[in-house]
């Protein structure tokens, strides 16, 4: 069911955690919510469960308005048939496993026998099945998280919430789960909302992603859309986008000079006439080691902007190598890079980066807030 | 039950039983208590008895009005503090159930007449009462003087036993003997005043100057005088018999000076007017029968034409006898808190 | 909130505030309304009770039924300004903070050593920590004073027999002290045992790997995370330590300590009765009380006393290793002090045929001993009559009192129900009123309600419930405060309503707290004395009273020992019922 | 200090959660200990913290023997300086964030002003310092999160044990604080042990990485060593070689023959005569569209194994592309690969696959249990 958020406002005692957030998740839709810690992601869940009462905005779920600030609507959590999985797990610490998980069942009034087929089928599914009878608070920490998986998956919601949901499992685990669970959602054609900190898993699950800065969505797009263009440096930089440069217009429209440091960049975009920054993300950083005798094919033709630099750490990241470089001009740049064919990309290497100009991003430093609309009575 | 017989026997031990006739009515040791209509009524009613005197004195009063009537009595015991509190509330609600009530100070009974918790009744025999001291409104009278004497550990003090009221400020005594707070009832209060006229302030001063230790309630006085916490003490006289007679190493003195005293008061309430059992139980209660029972149990009677009757081995005066120092409703409230003033001082009580 | 209706320039400067109202017609208002009948019902049965004392307090005439006039003074106050009234309050001040700190240490130890260490005898520990509950504190003063005096007491003689002085002085201020705090530690045990019993180990955990020796992790978390059940045990005791008149009048008056309580008494006892300025004396005592729940308040609100999340309670014991028995030895010498030497005292009273007892070896005289005063006690009507409506009144003034006390904590503490402040306070109210002034205005509410409850059963519960409010209250409110509410709210997310997310979630979880308070409320209505003596009559006496009144008869000690033994052991078997509830597994290991 | 663990056992009741487990981690060391949920990595810190008592074994911190069940050593937790950081958090709600963090340098008995210096400098590291005096249970999960991680590195133990201290981090601070963790730990020469579910995480900060299966260290190696050769192939599957084939020797020694599928890899080591497996890494799957005419340089020499197949299914990752492709004699490989320079990786494109002879590793299903060492009392 699609869900609507208009406009809204929430506060802890004086603490504004969420201002004047607008958020639509389509029908069947997978969101992803993005964004630093604190950022009130969390909250925005809560608040669309139900389990706090914003201070203003409405909220509808399908064609029902389960929250209206105006209006005095506010359909109890339990109305809303929203599943949540908590990032603080809430796992019952008093129950079994096979207890916690079949309790939304339970609540639906669905018969013992089915029940308990139900329950093990889905704790098969999160790898639990074995640990069934066992007490929820003799559990490893993962599996509790996984407990917590089940319970939601369970209660099949209309809508999804998932808080960190696999923030404590293995690589292995997480990626079975991630596929699970973006199974059952586009089965189910369920409309969910996800909390993670992992692009990767960000990428796999969202249809759009939602970028959450200080209380409010900054950007809303699919995962391409967001990581080719960044509405802003910050969410660049968010994303992991490491080169982020102050800059303001040159010579010409698509040359960009890098503030207080006598250096330009070619860009593929127009410079805007007030200052923006550069924005480029490490893996469009070419390098290629001098003197291994190895001409690179690609900076030869298209490399708009070539520097000769030297490697100041390089560390290694299983497929490929992360390295910060400092340019001749005094530019630092980080770059991830394929392990060089020949020789190794050490401390001290001389290198040669480049980087395309339509890699080079312009883009303004924050996304401008809203005018505050006025929500009237 | 076992203890109600236990109770009857122990009533029947303190006094013989009377002589009953049931032929014509209810006539005991001659006296005409109720008429036979009113005795057949009564039988088939039950008497409904506040009372704040001692539990065990007014049950063992209960017990031998029920063995010589055959009349069922429900008793509800407090402080008559508290029991005023209880009276005058449901009075003032309209749901008194109480039919007949007796309390241990002559101002709440006052307090009662003037509320309508007391509603003027005559018994048969208050024309036996003496004019005066006993007789000062239409709707309540002295059912008896409860007693404040003087008593000591018969286990503790052996040789050389006290014998008057000058013992109490004997030196011998000093941090052993005991006194309860004059704030605690009416016999007390009595017992105060008559300390403080027989033999001046300076008595009470000299009772403190002898570190008397000060209690709060009549039976904590009497427990602790009995297991020896203490060994000499002004006390209530009935209590202190009755502990005497569950065991207790206790000796009474009755001295030569006399006994302090002061009414308790008996009355019908509204409800009780309509009871014939109440009914009966008040004419019960100031006939010869009654009268001698509550002398029996260390009481001075308020009828003095009943004979002598002792209280175990003891004797205490009759109420028209000039050692009987006997407080009624006017004195105490004239004296009231000049007295009590005098006894603070005296022992240094804030309380 | 009605100042920015009338002033709308004043609201055009704050927009933001203007919208975060709580009262207006808003979101939830349903949800925040809860509070409000609840609030009538407990408000209904203090609140009316305490306006007749207010009334009284400032009133000339004592307001009865059938004769409330409206004759105000303030003359009653200055009952405040008498003589000696100031050293009253100073001794009676000192009284309660000792014996409180006192009493708090105890049952603080027992809880901790019972709930979180691998004592020897664990359940026997527990049952220590309980059993003072079962002694009424006037009985346990009285047996004190028969085993403590300083003339007869049975310790003083048998030193003497041995040919020593006798060193014990019950009637001192340490004595009072000491009588006190351990027939009031049940209160800190039973608090302080839920609380520590739902702790989460890792918090412990992580301050012993961040180098903090079990002492220190005790003082530094353990002990403030259950702030709550301190502060809101430690609150109660004081107050009943302070107004606690039996105590004092056995064992402070004759020592010569003057109290309050006994003030307090006196007040109510001089004929005529000065209710009114006992009544005053109580409002006083309502302000100070009040204000004492308010700063309480204040200091738990700034923090969180979460132990129970959703992360797990992992049932972990610490070890005391060479500790385990001393720990043991200290359980038992408060178990001897305050159970063992009372009891026995109490014993030898009751079966020794004089109440004099010049040495241990005049018990060996024939016929200085028998039993008959066992029989006497427990084959008479009137026992099994006030035995049994002690228990029947006992167990729905208990459940009637857990349930209100779950409701009014719930709503204080879990929702953000309007008026949920005032909830809290009314819930404390009956803690400032000594008991003999809130009996009458029970007395008087309940006569002049036009329900006929007066002279039945249903008064006493009535009356236990309003007067117990407060100890019920805390005794929840604490352990609801220790649980994260995450674990309810992820039931009501998987489709349950909020009452069954509370039933299957909060309700078990708070289990021990739950049933603690059950049988503290049990307890407590068993020994209740003075509320049943303005509300009971014959047909609906209560056990606490006959032998209230056995003790009032000068003499009848031995029936009165007697029949108090087998109270205590009445109490013992009831006891029984909750703890069975309490003891089934849960998230605490055993 | 060194911490070295001796044939530890650990049951929880009747479950035995580490059996036999030996481990040693040098002076100034940093282990990274990776492995499925539930395979007791929390039980080990917990155990060598001193929070749990081991049934067997022995445990020693530097020249201390913290532990030894045979002689009834057991150094209480707060003797160790271990300092913690609880996958649950632990952090105590009823204080303040700054009382939390000050709490280990008062037990070190640091004076109020140093301490409040150090404590602010530790909060300002982990981006908390303007939260100071918020109580901490008003806190978001990551928040509370870096509470747990401050308060241990504030205490500067001798050992340092983190259970996966950054699992609710967004990928930014995520990196921060690595970087910062890392750098404290080299710089104080911090012996460390380090849980985490993150191969980035755990490649970024192992000196050596353990490998814990079912309650026992099955590999200890550097990154690269575990990264390059895993012991088996269950942990070659753990660290995210997809591709996992059961294989017997073929032809010739360096011939594979998969079982069940008629099909054949040349492979860079010896197939031993006893079943293997066959592991490749999806990273090392090249994978080539048909027909843009653009021929792959690479597919030309060096591949010793080469395939044509379909694509079914490729996922966007960012700077790569993960995909499913079916050779069309039936075998299903999944590559990882940078996006084609022309054309596109679709559902149904039809690819060339090839794979290095030496990108074949040949491993054994598990590494065989050791037997069991008596531990002679
Ligand atoms: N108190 C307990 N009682 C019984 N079994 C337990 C208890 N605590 C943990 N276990 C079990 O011990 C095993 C190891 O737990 P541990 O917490 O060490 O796992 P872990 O490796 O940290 O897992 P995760 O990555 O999920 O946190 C798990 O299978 C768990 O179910
Ligand atoms: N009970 C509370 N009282 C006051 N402030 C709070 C409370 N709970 C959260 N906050 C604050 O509100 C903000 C948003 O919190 P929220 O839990 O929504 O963050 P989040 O985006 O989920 O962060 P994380 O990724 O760290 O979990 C944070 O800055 C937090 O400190
Ligand atoms: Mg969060
Ligand atoms: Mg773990």
């Amino acid at each position: 069911m699609k869900v609507d958020v208009r406009g809204l406002e929430l506060a802890y005692g004086d603490f504004v955690a969420i201002r004047n957030l607008d958020l639509t998740i389509e029908d069947g839709e997978s969101v992803v919510l993005l964004g630093q810690s604190g950022c009130g992601k969390s909250s925005t869940m809560r608040c669309i469960a139900g389990l706090e009462t914003p201070t203003q905005g409405t909220i509808s779920i399908g064609d029902t308005t389960v929250f209206d600030a105006v209006h005095g609507t506010a359909l109890p959590a339990f109305r809303r048939n929203v599943g949540m999985v908590f990032q603080s797990y809430a796992v019952w610490p008093h129950k079994t496993v096979l207890e916690n998980v079949e309790f939304p069942l339970q609540m639906k009034g669905v018969a013992k026998g089915d029940r308990r087929r139900t329950v093990l089928q889905v704790l098969d599914t999160v790898g639990l099945a074995h640990l069934a009878d066992r007490g929820a608070s003799m559990l490893s920490g993962g599996q509790m998280q996984r407990v917590a998986l089940a319970r939601s998956m369970a209660m099949s919601p209309s809508v999804l919430l998932l808080d960190e949901p696999l923030s404590n499992l293995d690589a292995r685990l997480r990626d079975d789960l991630r596929v699970e669970l973006r199974r059952i959602q586009v089965e189910q054609g369920l409309t969910s909302m996800y909390v993670t900190h992992d692009q990767q898993e960000a990428l796999a699950l969202a249809d759009r992603i939602a970028i959450m800065q200080e209380g409010r969505i900054t950007q809303l797009g699919t995962p391409e859309e967001i990581y080719r263009r960044p509405a802003s440096a910050s969410i660049a930089a968010f994303l992991g986008v490491t080169n982020v440069f102050e800059a303001k217009r040159g010579a010409s429209a698509r040359v960009a000079e890098l503030v207080g440091r006598g250096l330009s960049l070619r860009t593929a975009d127009d410079m805007p006439s007030r200052s923006a920054s550069v924005c480029i993300r490490p893996e469009d950083v070419r390098v290629h080691l001098i003197g291994t005798g190895h001409p690179s094919p690609a900076a030869a033709h298209d490399a708009d902007n070539s520097f000769e630099g030297t490697v100041d750490v390089a560390v290694f990241q299983g497929s490929s190598i992360r390295c910060k470089i400092t340019t001749d001009a005094g530019l630092g740049l980080e770059a991830v890079c394929a392990p060089p064919v020949a020789g190794r990309l050490d401390h001290g290497a001389r290198v040669t980066v480049s980087v395309p100009a339509g890699n080079v991003m312009v883009l303004p430093a924050t996304v401008p807030e809203p005018a505050v609309a006025e929500v009237a009575a | 039950g076992d203890l109600e017989d236990t109770k009857a026997r122990t009533a029947a031990d303190l006094l013989a039983k009377p002589e009953i006739d049931t032929s014509d009515g209810l006539r005991i040791d001659g006296e005409l208590i109720a008429g036979r209509k009113l005795y057949q009524a009564a039988k088939r009613d039950t008497v409904v008895l506040y009372s704040g005197t001692g539990q065990e004195a007014e049950e063992l009063t209960v017990a031998r009005f029920e063995t010589d009537t055959g009349i069922k009595v429900q008793l509800t015991r407090l402080p008559t503090n508290k029991l005023a509190e209880r009276a005058l509330s449901e009075q003032g609600a309209g749901r008194l159930k109480a039919g007949a009530i007796r309390i241990t100070d002559p101002l709440v009974a006052r307090q009662f007449a003037k509320a309508g918790v007391y509603v003027p009744y005559r018994t048969p025999f208050h024309g036996r009462l003496p004019e005066g001291t006993a007789l000062t409104s239409d709707r309540y009278w002295a059912s008896y003087y409860i007693v404040n004497a003087m008593g000591y550990n018969s286990a503790v003090i052996t040789d050389d036993p006290p014998t008057g009221w000058q013992d109490l400020t004997d030196p011998r005594y000093k941090g052993k003997l005991g006194v309860v707070a004059v704030t605690t009832g009416g016999s007390v209060k009595a017992l105060a005043h008559f300390q403080i006229d027989e033999f001046g302030a300076g008595y009470l001063q000299a009772q403190g100057r002898n570190q008397a230790r000060i209690f709060d309630s009549t039976s904590t006085e009497v427990d602790a005088l009995a297991r020896g916490e203490i060994s000499i003490a002004s006390l209530s006289f009935n209590n202190a018999f009755a502990a005497q007679a569950a065991g207790a190493p206790i000796k009474l003195i009755v001295p030569e000076e006399g006994v302090a005293g002061a009414p308790a008061p008996l009355g019908l309430t509204e409800q009780g007017l309509k009871s014939p059992a109440a009914r009966v139980f008040a004419n019960w209660s100031v006939s010869k029968e009654g009268q001698r029972f509550a002398a029996s149990q260390g009481f001075i009677a308020a009828r003095t034409d009943i004979g002598r009757v002792k209280a175990g081995e003891y004797q205490l005066p009759p109420a028209d006898s000039p050692r009987a120092h006997l407080l009624n409703e006017d004195q105490m409230e004239r004296y009231n808190n000049a007295d009590e003033q005098v006894w603070r001082r005296a022992f240094d009580y804030i309380g | 909130m009605s100042t920015t209706l009338m002033k709308p320039e004043a609201s055009a400067a704050e927009p933001q505030r203007r919208t975060t109202r709580p009262f207006r017609r808003g979101p939830g208002r349903w949800t925040r309304l809860v509070g409000l009948p609840l609030l009538a019902v407990v408000g209904f049965l203090v609140l009316v009770p305490a306006g007749f004392i207010v009334l009284a307090a400032f009133s000339e005439e004592v307001p009865r039924p059938g004769s409330i006039g409206l004759d105000l003074t303030l003359d009653n106050f200055r009952v405040l300004a008498e003589a000696g009234v100031l050293a009253a309050a100073g001794n009676s001040l000192l009284i309660a903070v000792c014996a409180t700190v006192s009493a708090l240490v105890i049952g603080g130890f027992l809880a901790f050593v019972t709930a979180r260490t691998d004592i020897r005898c664990k359940g026997f520990v527990f049952l220590i920590g309980l059993m003072p509950l079962f002694l009424p504190s006037y009985v346990g003063a009285l047996a004190w004073a028969i085993l403590g005096s300083p003339g007869a007491g049975l310790i003083n003689t048998g030193f003497r027999d041995l040919g020593m002085a006798g060193p014990v002085n019950i009637y001192s201020v340490p004595g009072v002290v000491m009588v006190m705090a351990m027939y009031y530690a049940p209160y800190a045990f039973l608090m302080m045992h839920s609380a520590m019993s739902m702790m989460n180990p890792d918090l412990e955990d992580a301050a012993s790997t961040h180098g903090g020796s079990t002492w220190r992790t005790i003082r530094a978390v353990t002990l403030p995370l259950a702030l709550p059940a301190i502060l809101g045990s430690g609150l109660l005791i004081f107050v009943l330590i302070f107004e606690n008149f039996a105590v004092s009048q056995v064992l402070a008056s004759p020592g010569g300590i003057n109290t309050l309580p006994t003030f307090v008494y006196t007040l109510m006892n001089a004929t005529p009765s000065r209710g009114n300025e006992a009544a005053a004396v109580a409002v006083v005592l309502v302000a100070v009380v009040v204000s004492v729940t308010l700063v309480q308040r204040r200091v738990l609100a700034k923090r969180s006393f979460t132990t129970v999340s959703g992360k797990g309670v992992k049932p972990r014991t610490l070890r005391l290793g060479r500790l385990r028995t001393p720990a043991l030895l200290a359980a038992l010498i408060y178990f001897v002090l305050s159970i063992v030497a009372p009891l026995l005292g109490l014993l030898l009273s009751a079966i020794r045929t004089s109440p004099y007892m010049s040495s241990f070896g005049s018990l060996t005289e024939p016929g200085a001993l028998n039993i008959t005063s066992f029989v006497t006690a427990v084959t008479s009507d009137v026992f099994v009559k006030t035995a049994s409506n002690s228990v029947l009144v006992s167990l729905f003034a208990a459940l009637g009192g857990t349930v209100l006390a779950f409701l009014a904590g719930y709503v204080v503490y879990r929702t953000k129900a309007v008026a949920r402040g005032a909830l809290e306070t009314v819930s404390m109210v009956p803690l400032a009123i000594p008991a003999v002034v809130l009996g009458i205005g029970l007395l008087w509410t309940w006569l002049v309600m036009p329900v006929p409850v007066y002279g039945t059963l249903w008064v006493l519960i009535i009356g236990f419930v309003a007067v117990q409010m407060p100890q019920g209250f805390r005794g929840i409110a604490s352990a609801i405060q220790s649980t994260d509410r995450d674990l309810e709210d992820s039931a009501v997310m998987l489709g349950a309503r909020r009452l069954r997310a509370i039933s299957f979630v909060t309700l078990p979880l708070l289990r021990v707290a739950v049933s603690s308070t059950f049988l503290l409320l049990l307890m407590l209505s068993m020994r209740e004395l003075t509320v049943p003596l303005f509300l009971y009559t014959t047909d609906t006496e209560t056990l606490s009273i006959a032998i209230y009144d056995q003790f009032e008869n000068g003499g009848a000690l031995r029936e009165a020992s007697a029949t108090a033994l087998v109270y205590c052991l009445i109490m013992f078997v009831l006891s029984y019922l909750p703890r069975r509830l309490g003891a089934k597994k849960g998230v605490h290991g055993a």
